[in-house]
């Protein structure tokens, strides 16, 4: 192989590198590696259909109850609501008021059914992403209301 | 191809033999993965649901202090002897031979510690799942390890503290491959999918088995010189 | 040839660039003090208290000027380690290795300003945020930098591996923070996020800018005064800093 | 200006320790910077023609 | 051919040599001389292109030598103060593996072959670390008969071996010269080869 010949080669190669780690990296973004979707991008019809994705907010207070092992809460960003189903065992931090992120589907009756929820760790912590979602909403409220 | 393959196959089996001649040191990384793994519920206590949470952050750590354990000796001896200057001089692409000492150092360092993964893991009372994923993830994770720990082992070829000095290089450059292979273990602990994380780690071992050998190549001239 | 071609190669030379870094101190030290004077008079007599975190909100004149630079001086050091790399031209790797410990140092007072601010705000000297934790590890790279340079005796094979660590960090910095940032996220979130921008006040922007300004002209300063000692260490059996540099 | 009082000034409404301890932090680190390069440049100089005697 | 224009080389902040040229056409070869530490293994290895000059430009047939590295490095062969040997492996298995790291395949016969001409007879299967200085120098010179290189670069391949060994390796020399081959040395005795050059640094 001549010099230049190589230098070519290795210019591709280094090319269709990049080009896969790329993809990788999309390929991440696509599979909701971070993000969660807030209720009121659920609202605003942002979230997927018929597939897999994560909701964050707050438990609302007051909203939690149970059929059998089956539990409804509304999951809230104060500004617009989604109710969760789940079947199974809540986990243990689990609390109205405190901050929830649930993983699950919207089926064809409009509601979420959740396959996981998780509580968060810390009961003093909040997601980044949901306080800023709450701030956000807050903000959206004071402005609209006067 | 053969341009490729044959000089590669030599420069591996080459450094398989002399691993297979040190056994001790073939024996002393996979030591002290399972010694590091099992000495810190012995520090933290034996809570289940505790180890149980903390174990991909533990194992993902003590693999990677056990790779970083032979990492200064991937071209120290050779560079001592003179090896390196000869492989150097090769007419064979240098870049080449040193991707098979990379790749030997990653069957000798990586590839054991990636198979007792699950073993220890079983300790931590991790699912059948959770073994799966942490095994890929190491998989996946551990010739990055030896991949950018060899750009470091070239940087520092015959400096003063060499040692701690590549601790000092790497350790931070080993961060992403840290979260991104414990991550996936702690994803799926969660129930989350794997495929995101799994995703990032592929592409960081493509990036650095193209570019790591080659940054490396350029690291030995300079050191050589 | 053309001349500007010329010109470039003429103070890439370290004979040349040696006493024009001479005549440019002094305007980057005027600049600094300057500059600083302002920015102090600014962030403590002409900025407003703050609504939500009164006097306190004040550290951060000080903090983001020194976390700007600090990142700042990264990408310049990975620019000079480039050239040094692709032109071997040896004033760029001493402007590399000069501009090293002025980053680490604005990097180690970003992560002490940013605690000091941390604890009354937070309640918390340090959490483990994304920015905090990317930054820490943007102070070990200096440190990682200054380590392999001071370990290697010879002042061109230091350059070209100090070269090759800094690019190869530049390239991690953004994978470092991008990793460290979804690593935070999945578990649970810091109290306080530093995304949520406070709609800052014209002055406490103004004060900010000109700090950072300040911060700027000072690490050009302290980049040349370094380059300086660096060029007589290593050029000292030259004939022309016997007849020249040392009037 | 919006200080009473000098005690004021100086307690920046209770976080004088913190706003103090980063401004101060700050200019210790950039004044003992270009006092630490002054000393290496005289240690530098001061080496040069001793070097030239010595040859 | 290989020719060497205005090289310079400079260690740390001392100058070794400076301006320094020369041709060496094939069939020569080249003595350089000089005392300790004047920079003889320093232009020695400027010469493999595992140093860099300062200045100065090499060509091997009218090519820079960093520019088709791989076609130069076909034609060279360099061997070095340093034995480039593992301690814990045997003659047959270092030799084998170098070559084999160069590209040639050599089989155990003939490796077995050539150590025995340097007088290693019964020595082939004992690891290195058994073996004494001048042993382990012959081994490493035994590369020059299973390597086929046009261009040898020495540096003092006549330390630690004993008159016998002395002269088979003078032997082989000339014989590379008659083949047209070029070849550098250092070296502190005076040597009997035809058609050389000297160089004093």
């Amino acid at each position: 192989m001549k010099p230049r010949h190589k230098r070519m080669v290795l210019i591709l190669a280094a090319l269709a590198v990049l080009g896969v780690a790329a993809m990788l990296v999309l390929n991440a973004f696509r599979s909701n590696l971070v993000f969660f979707y807030t209720p009121t991008q659920i609202a605003n019809g942002e979230a997927p259909h018929n597939k897999p994705f994560r909701i964050g907010g707050l438990v609302k207070t007051g909203t939690l109850h149970r059929d059998g092992v089956t539990a409804y809460f509304t999951v809230t960003d104060t500004s617009k609501d989604t109710i969760v189903k789940y079947t199974g065992i809540l986990p243990d931090l689990f609390r109205e008021g405190r901050g929830v992120v649930a993983e699950g589907r919207i089926g064809d009756d409009g509601q979420f059914t959740a396959s996981e929820v998780l509580a968060k760790h810390d009961e003093n912590y909040m997601p980044p992403e949901a306080k800023s979602a709450v701030d956000q909403a807050q903000q959206a409220m004071k402005t609209l209301k006067p | 191809m053969s341009a490729f393959f044959v000089p590669f196959k030599q420069s591996v089996q080459r450094d398989l033999l002399l691993a297979a001649r040190h056994k001790t040191e073939l024996i002393t990384a996979l030591f002290f993965f399972v010694i590091v793994v099992n000495l810190l519920p012995l520090g933290v206590g034996p809570d289940p649901e505790l180890l149980r949470k903390i174990a991909p952050g533990i194992l993902w750590i003590g693999a990677l202090l056990a790779t970083l354990l032979g990492m200064q000796r991937m071209f120290a001896p050779d560079h001592a002897d003179g090896t390196l200057e000869q492989m150097a001089l090769s007419p064979q692409s240098f870049t080449v031979l040193v991707a098979g000492k990379i790749t030997a150092h990653w069957l000798v360092a990586g590839v054991p510690v990636v198979l007792m993964a699950p073993l220890l893991g079983l300790q931590f009372d991790l699912s059948a799942r959770s073994l799966w994923v942490l095994t890929l993830s190491l998989l996946l994770g551990t010739p990055v390890l030896s991949l950018i720990g060899s750009v470091g082992a070239a940087l520092t070829l015959g400096v003063r503290g060499g040692g701690v000095l590549l601790s000092l290089l790497i350790l931070p450059l080993y961060i992403p491959a840290l979260i991104f292979g414990a991550g996936a273990v702690e994803a799926d602990l969660a129930g989350l999918s794997i495929e995101g994380h799994m995703s990032l780690l592929a592409a960081l071992a493509v990036l650095s088995a193209f570019f790591g050998p080659w940054v490396t190549t350029f690291a030995l001239r300079i050191a050589l010189e | 040839m053309n001349a500007p071609l010329i010109n470039w190669y003429k103070f890439s030379s370290p004979a040349t660039f040696y006493p024009l870094a001479a005549k440019l101190i002094p305007w980057f030290t005027a600049a600094t003090i300057l500059l600083a004077a302002v920015g102090l008079w600014i962030s403590f007599f002409v900025a407003p208290t703050d609504a939500q975190q009164g006097e306190g909100y004040r550290i951060i004149f000080v903090h983001v000027a020194a976390s700007w630079m600090s990142m700042f001086i990264y990408c310049v050091m990975a620019f000079w380690s480039a050239m040094c790399l692709s032109f071997n031209a040896r004033l760029s790797g001493m402007m590399a290795s000069a501009l090293a410990p002025t980053g680490a140092m604005f990097a180690f007072l970003s992560l002490l300003t940013g605690s000091l601010w941390g604890k009354p705000m937070w309640g918390a000297w340090w959490v483990w945020d994304a920015r905090l934790t990317s930054q820490l590890i943007l102070f070990f790279l200096y440190l990682g930098f200054i380590a392999l340079q001071s370990a290697i005796d010879d002042p061109r094979r230091a350059d070209k591996a100090g070269a090759i660590l800094s690019l190869v960090g530049v390239i991690n910095v953004p994978i470092i923070y991008f990793s460290v940032q979804w690593w935070n996220t999945l578990h649970q979130g810091a109290s306080v996020s530093m995304t949520k921008s406070p709609s800052m006040a014209q002055t406490m922007l103004w004060g900010m800018l000109i700090m950072a300004l300040a911060f700027w002209a000072y690490s050009i300063t302290m980049a040349l005064l370094r380059v300086r000692c660096i060029i007589l260490e290593r050029e000292m059996t030259n004939e022309w800093v016997k007849k020249n540099a040392l009037e | 200006m919006h200080w009473n009082s000098l005690n004021d000034f100086f307690a920046m409404g209770g976080y004088g320790l913190y706003v103090w301890g980063s401004f101060g932090a700050c200019a210790l680190g950039m004044l003992i910077e270009p006092l630490l390069l002054r000393a290496r440049r005289r240690a530098i100089v001061a080496r040069v023609p001793a070097k030239e005697l010595m040859e | 051919m290989l020719s060497v224009t205005q090289l310079t080389c400079q260690r740390g902040e001392r100058v070794l040599f400076e301006g320094l040229n020369f041709e060496l056409p094939e069939a020569q070869w080249l003595h350089v001389c000089g005392a300790n530490g004047c920079g003889k293994t320093s232009l020695l290895r400027i010469l493999t292109g595992l140093a860099e000059p300062v200045s100065g430009t090499i060509s091997w047939n009218g090519t820079a030598i960093g520019e088709k590295r791989e076609v130069f490095h076909e034609d060279l062969l360099y061997l070095g103060h340093q034995g480039a040997l593992k301690e814990e492996l045997t003659p047959l298995e270092n030799l084998t593996l170098s070559l084999g790291m160069e590209g040639y395949t050599r089989g155990p016969k003939d490796v077995a072959e050539a150590l025995h001409q340097f007088g290693l007879r019964g020595r082939e299967h004992l690891p290195v670390r058994f073996l004494s200085a001048g042993q382990r120098r012959r081994v490493l010179l035994t590369r020059l008969l299973l390597r086929p290189a046009r261009l040898w670069i020495l540096d003092e391949p006549f330390t630690a071996l004993d008159v016998h060994a002395v002269a088979f390796l003078t032997e082989k020399i000339s014989a590379h010269l008659e083949t047209q081959g070029t070849v550098v040395l250092t070296s502190h005795q005076p040597l009997t080869l035809a058609h050389g050059q000297a160089i004093t640094l």
